[in-house]
């Protein structure tokens, strides 16, 4: 077992952790929280993959690493979009959960379509 | 040289981590803000001394990220913890 | 590299080292938040310190040595800053 | 080693111009981003028309390699028959949409910007950029940041209304997005670490059915299952979809959901190695079989118009995942039959869905609400609506001269002559729900007004956009198959 | 070896030690404090891996700025106790998911550890194709040329996800400023780093953008330097933010994009197609973008930050922001 491999196991270990959090838990804000985990263990997945691929004199294959960093900045721009979503679903409803409602509000109100 | 240098960086991680456990467990906030910061700095000296050991100067650069952004999101967290104890 | 220097270096790396041991410990052992601010910036500055003061001779140039002390004065004026605002907020949480 | 193909270039304009009108639009604002927004997708239909014709008419898919950098440290567009009707499909709708949006979403000369027009006129090329860029990509990752921005674009344009009623089925459509996207990169990373590509046209072909492929297989199809809301990870879509605008949902319903198909696609037939296709394409069509079924059922049940219509989106996509057993069976000429209809389905699906829901927002706007109890009295206000849903109703159900028609009759003799017949019976199940369901609306719609009832006229050119959409989804059954055979250049 | 060994071992259990707390962390506040140490620790794994561009990226973007992000929305979330405690998988249930994620997370290690063996890598063909562009960093060849339509498409992504950002604002706030407001504060710590530590930060954030050439470094990591000391000022309510309707702000956002945009259009007339380079102009025009991008780069990351415009100007201003 090399270093590489170790840190392999804590990738999967971190994806794990994190698919756990996103589905067991009730606030969504721990649930944007655990999808970051999860997003930081397919990363170091990436950059095992990464590691493994030296060559040529440098420490890691450089193409999975921009793959990584594309993908940090588009995980960033996402929690922003499920974070706003969040804070406004808590300042319009006060839920800070995304539990089914009670079946009388269920159905959207379509009164108001445009 | 270079063995000293890592062995000095696994040991300011090391005890870097042993207080982080300590403090993650609270019992205030302010105890956790120094767990975070606490695990900067001692994160910022061990890639000092790592990019020292190997010579790679790249990872100075991430020291010096570290240190501008540690000492902004340390300042960004207590102004939030405000906004959290004024409800 | 001369010996002496690397005898300079040596000594202040292991004495930073030394110091961010020493804070750990008092972050373990000090009963109360506030106390712990003081082993937490202790520990911060004086290790940091110590270990770049020990590194200075071996950067390779001017500019490494310029980011180093850099980086220290950020993590001095951070870490005050923080530190400061923590003990406040601390000191509010205790009342 | 992919070439660039004479009319590459295409697509990188298909992809360029509306990400760059929606930059535009973003910086301008108010009113100058809707012209730049009706000018840049007139201009991305004439595009996507002559890309279609362009394959059709070489008879192979086109290609381009961006920046001169040849596959695998480099990218490609592709564009084969599946991508091109896809992409014309989707113009086709967006304007459509965009000239139904139109009136609600109009900013007089002189007014101030406001915000739901705003979003509304920069989003629309959004999605043309993201579904371009889902359609025509080479690679895997490229394929992601595809995916995210259908994601957003979507997200946005489900909330564009800002009513807190729908803030939670949104925000637990984005978090059940986000999971299937990370899904899907988990599995590209294992690909990547497999095979040292993730170029498409690389890895067809070179996939061994090893553990990582087995594995990375699995994941990415979690998650674009996911995102595509088939049986049993349904539940997101229905409150999503029917909680949007009406000019939302039927992008929604109509294209968004596509986006994931073409990659499932890609990743089956492309990418993953015969053998775990031949085995897992049977769970996915027992899937959709499911869905076909408890979707037709619930949606029978809906006492709310847009609800039903959601409900049927799941059924109808439960039909995409029928093509998947009949297109490995060993008979080329069946497996042929199968990609045809099966695609076929999905561009139909698209064009009769988004009318079928522009009709219900109309009908939601004229009647004051959409139970479907008392839709009496909406066939005299607006005939014309009323009409276009009926006929779109006929392409979901599948009768003839629809496209639903022969993309289903497609499906069917191909799950015959495969072996396969229980699949035919699953289609003619669900045929006869839907024809229940949108006979309960149709039948309502007819019905006398009930006594008090105040119907409000609609916009004559909205209703037209409607019926644009739903005749454009009959039109797709009486083309001539020659015409079809645009779908089969480049399929597997 | 085994140093090395025992070390890849320590960071990995730090890492899985964090991210468990995060999750089992008894308040909100606690776990975003966990989630920035987790960041940390990573970004450390990161330079042993060898990817010191993407642990800058991680320290910057996945660690700071997420973290700050999160952070600002925990601290105007209140209550709900009640609606938790009913939404909250049962035991049973939570067992459930937990036998799900150890299935994902063995399955996928059994993967991982099957990987091919010497593993198929690009690194000499990337390193071969950054030669002629006149970049050093490979991963910044990557980004900007080889896979530029990845880095193109994701400078576009930012765009739209500010503008969706702003969309979820009320009707009625729009053309406001974002955010909430912040005290003032006139003397103090606060004060004093608000004005210190911007001028230091954005010669660091310029420097970092521009080593990203030859070094690892780059518009993103620069880009979110320069966001936070824009966001610092704006914390201890020495600057406020301007409106969503300025067209300077929109400007700023979308030039990154566009810049990029046009000089790959450019590359149909002077090179050999979209997003080529010609050979002899090549570091130039990659520079160029760059610098548009950090712009972008740093005016998107505050935006997202702020959050959707939270309150309307005074009239007086209002008028002089809208055309």
């Amino acid at each position: 077992m090399s270093g590489t491999d170790i840190l392999a196991l804590a990738a999967c270990g971190l994806v794990a952790i994190g698919l756990y959090g996103v589905v067991a838990q009730a606030e969504v804000l721990r649930k944007i929280i655990a999808f970051n985990l999860l997003g930081a263990g397919v990363f170091l997945l990436f950059g095992v993959v990464a590691r493994r691929g030296a060559a040529a004199g440098l420490a890691a294959d450089p193409v999975p690493q921009a793959m990584v960093i594309t993908g940090l900045v588009v995980a960033f721009a996402a929690t922003a979009l499920a974070l706003v979503l969040t804070l406004r679903l808590h300042q319009i409803t006060g839920a800070a959960t995304v539990a089914e409602d009670p079946p009388s509000g269920a159905a959207p109100d379509p009164a108001s379509e445009p | 040289m270079t063995q000293l240098l890592l062995l000095a960086a696994a040991l300011v991680l090391l005890t870097v981590l042993a207080g982080l456990w300590r403090v993650l467990r609270g019992p205030q906030r302010a105890d956790r803000l120094m767990a975070a910061q606490l695990l900067c700095t001692g994160g910022i000296a061990a890639l000092l001394l790592v990019a020292a050991a190997y010579g790679i100067e790249a990872i100075v650069d991430v020291a010096l990220l570290l240190a501008l952004l540690g000492a902004f999101t340390s300042v960004a967290f207590v102004m939030a913890a405000r906004l959290v104890g004024s409800r | 590299m001369s010996v002496v220097i690397g005898i300079f270096s040596a000594v202040c790396v292991l004495a930073g080292a030394f110091f961010f041991l020493a804070g750990t410990v008092g972050l373990i052992r000090f009963p109360d938040t506030l106390s712990r601010v003081h082993a937490l910036t202790k520990a911060d500055n004086l290790g940091l310190g110590l270990i770049v003061l020990g590194l200075l001779p071996l950067a390779s140039g001017a500019g490494v040595a310029l980011k180093l002390v850099l980086i220290w004065a950020l993590v001095l004026v951070g870490g005050a800053t923080a530190a400061q605002l923590i003990g406040a907020a601390a000191a509010k949480d205790e009342r | 080693m992919t070439a660039t193909t004479p009319g590459g270039w295409l697509l990188v304009l298909a992809l360029t111009l509306p990400a760059g009108a929606m930059l535009l639009g973003f910086v301008a604002g108010g009113r100058h981003a809707q012209r730049i927004a009706l000018g840049a997708l007139a201009i991305w239909l004439a595009i996507a028309l002559a890309v279609a014709l362009q394959v059709q008419a070489s008879g192979a898919p086109l290609a381009y390699v961006i920046g001169g950098w040849q596959p695998p440290l480099g990218m490609a567009l592709r564009a084969d028959g599946l991508a091109a009707a896809m992409l014309l499909t989707g113009a086709v709708v967006l304007l459509a949409v965009a000239l139904f949006g139109q009136g609600a979403y109009d900013t007089p000369r002189g007014a101030a910007e406001t915000r739901a027009a705003y979003a509304f006129w920069c989003f629309l090329p959004a999605l043309a950029a993201a579904l371009a860029a889902a359609f025509l990509g080479g690679d895997l990752f490229n394929l992601f940041v595809a995916l995210e921005m259908l994601t957003f674009t979507a997200l946005a344009l489900a909330c564009l209304d800002g009513k807190p009623s729908q803030f939670k089925s949104e925000l637990r459509y984005l978090l059940f997005a986000l999971i299937g996207s990370v899904l899907y990169l988990l599995g590209a990373g294992l690909l990547y670490g497999a095979y040292g590509t993730l170029d498409i046209a690389l890895l067809a072909g070179r996939t061994r059915a090893d553990a990582p492929t087995m594995v990375a297989g699995a994941l990415m199809t979690a998650g674009l299952i996911a995102k595509m809301a088939l049986f049993p990870l349904h539940f997101w879509l229905p409150p999503a979809h029917a909680g949007a605008p009406a000019a939302a949902s039927a992008l929604l319903s109509g294209l968004v959901v596509k986006g994931a198909f073409v990659l499932l696609l890609r990743l089956w037939f492309w990418v993953l190695p015969a053998p775990v296709v031949l085995g897992g394409g049977t769970v996915l069509a027992a899937l959709g079989a499911t869905a076909i079924v408890i979707g037709s059922v619930v949606a029978l049940r809906q006492e709310r118009l847009k609800l039903l219509v959601a409900y049927s989106t799941v059924a109808q996509m439960g039909y995409l995942f029928l093509m998947f057993p009949l297109l490995a069976a060993a008979d080329a000429d069946a497996a042929s039959r199968a990609w045809l209809g099966g695609v076929l389905q999905a561009v139909s699906h698209a064009l009769a869905k988004s009318a079928m829901f522009l009709a219900a927002g109309l009908i939601a706007v004229s009647l004051g609400h959409d139970r479907v109890t008392s839709l009496g009295g909406a066939a005299r206000v607006m005939p014309i609506t009323v009409i276009a849903f009926a006929l779109g109703g006929l392409s979901l159900m599948g009768l003839p001269p629809s496209g639903g028609f022969t993309a289903k009759w497609l499906l069917l003799r191909a799950s015959v002559e495969t072996g396969q017949w229980w699949w035919s019976l699953v289609i003619l199940t669900g045929g006869l729900l839907t024809g229940g369901y949108v006979y309960r609306i149709v039948a309502a719609a007819l019905a006398p007004p009930a006594p008090g009832c105040v119907a409000r006229a609609v916009p004559r050119p909205q209703e037209l956009c409607v019926l644009a959409l739903a005749v454009a989804s009959m039109l797709l059954g009486v083309l001539p198959l020659y015409a079809l055979g645009l779908v089969r250049v480049g399929a597997p | 070896m085994t140093a090395g060994l025992l070390f890849d071992l320590m960071m990995a259990l730090a890492v899985l030690g964090t991210a468990a707390w995060t999750l089992a962390a008894r308040t909100q506040f606690a776990a975003v404090i966990g989630f920035v140490a987790t960041g940390l620790l990573l970004s450390l794994v990161w330079v042993r891996l060898g990817a010191v561009d993407v642990a800058l990226t991680e320290a910057a973007i996945g660690a700071g700025a997420t973290g700050v992000i999160i952070l600002y929305v925990v601290a105007r979330l209140r209550g709900g106790t009640a609606e938790i405690s009913a939404a909250t998988p049962s035991r049973a249930q939570r067992a459930l998911a937990a036998l799900l994620a150890v299935a994902v997370g063995g399955v996928l290690a059994l993967a991982v550890l099957n990987l091919p063996d010497p593993a198929p890598s690009l690194a000499e063909a990337a390193l071969a194709g950054s030669a002629p562009l006149g970049l050093g960093n490979p991963v910044s060849a990557v980004l900007m040329a080889h896979r530029g339509l990845d880095t193109l498409l994701e400078s576009v992504v930012l765009v739209f996800a500010v503008l969706a950002v702003w969309s979820m604002a009320a009707d009625h706030r729009w053309g406001g400023a974002p955010g909430p407001v912040f005290r003032r504060e006139e003397s103090g710590p606060l004060s004093l780093l608000a004005r210190v530590l911007p001028p230091v930060g954005i010669v660091v954030g310029i420097y970092i953008a521009w080593v990203g050439a030859d070094a690892p470094g780059g518009k993103f990591q620069g880009g979110t330097i320069l966001a936070a000391m824009w966001i610092l000022p704006w914390i201890a309510g020495l600057a406020r933010p301007p409106s969503i309707t300025d067209w300077r702000l929109r400007l700023m956002i979308a030039a990154g994009p566009l810049t990029f945009l046009c000089v790959g259009l450019a590359g149909f007339a002077v090179a050999d197609g979209f997003l080529s380079y010609p050979p002899s102009f090549a570091k130039p025009l990659i520079l160029l973008i760059e610098a548009a991008m950090t712009l972008s780069v740093a005016a998107a990351l505050a935006c997202l930050i702020a959050g959707p415009p939270e309150r309307r100007l005074p009239p007086e201003s209002m008028a002089a922001d809208r055309r």
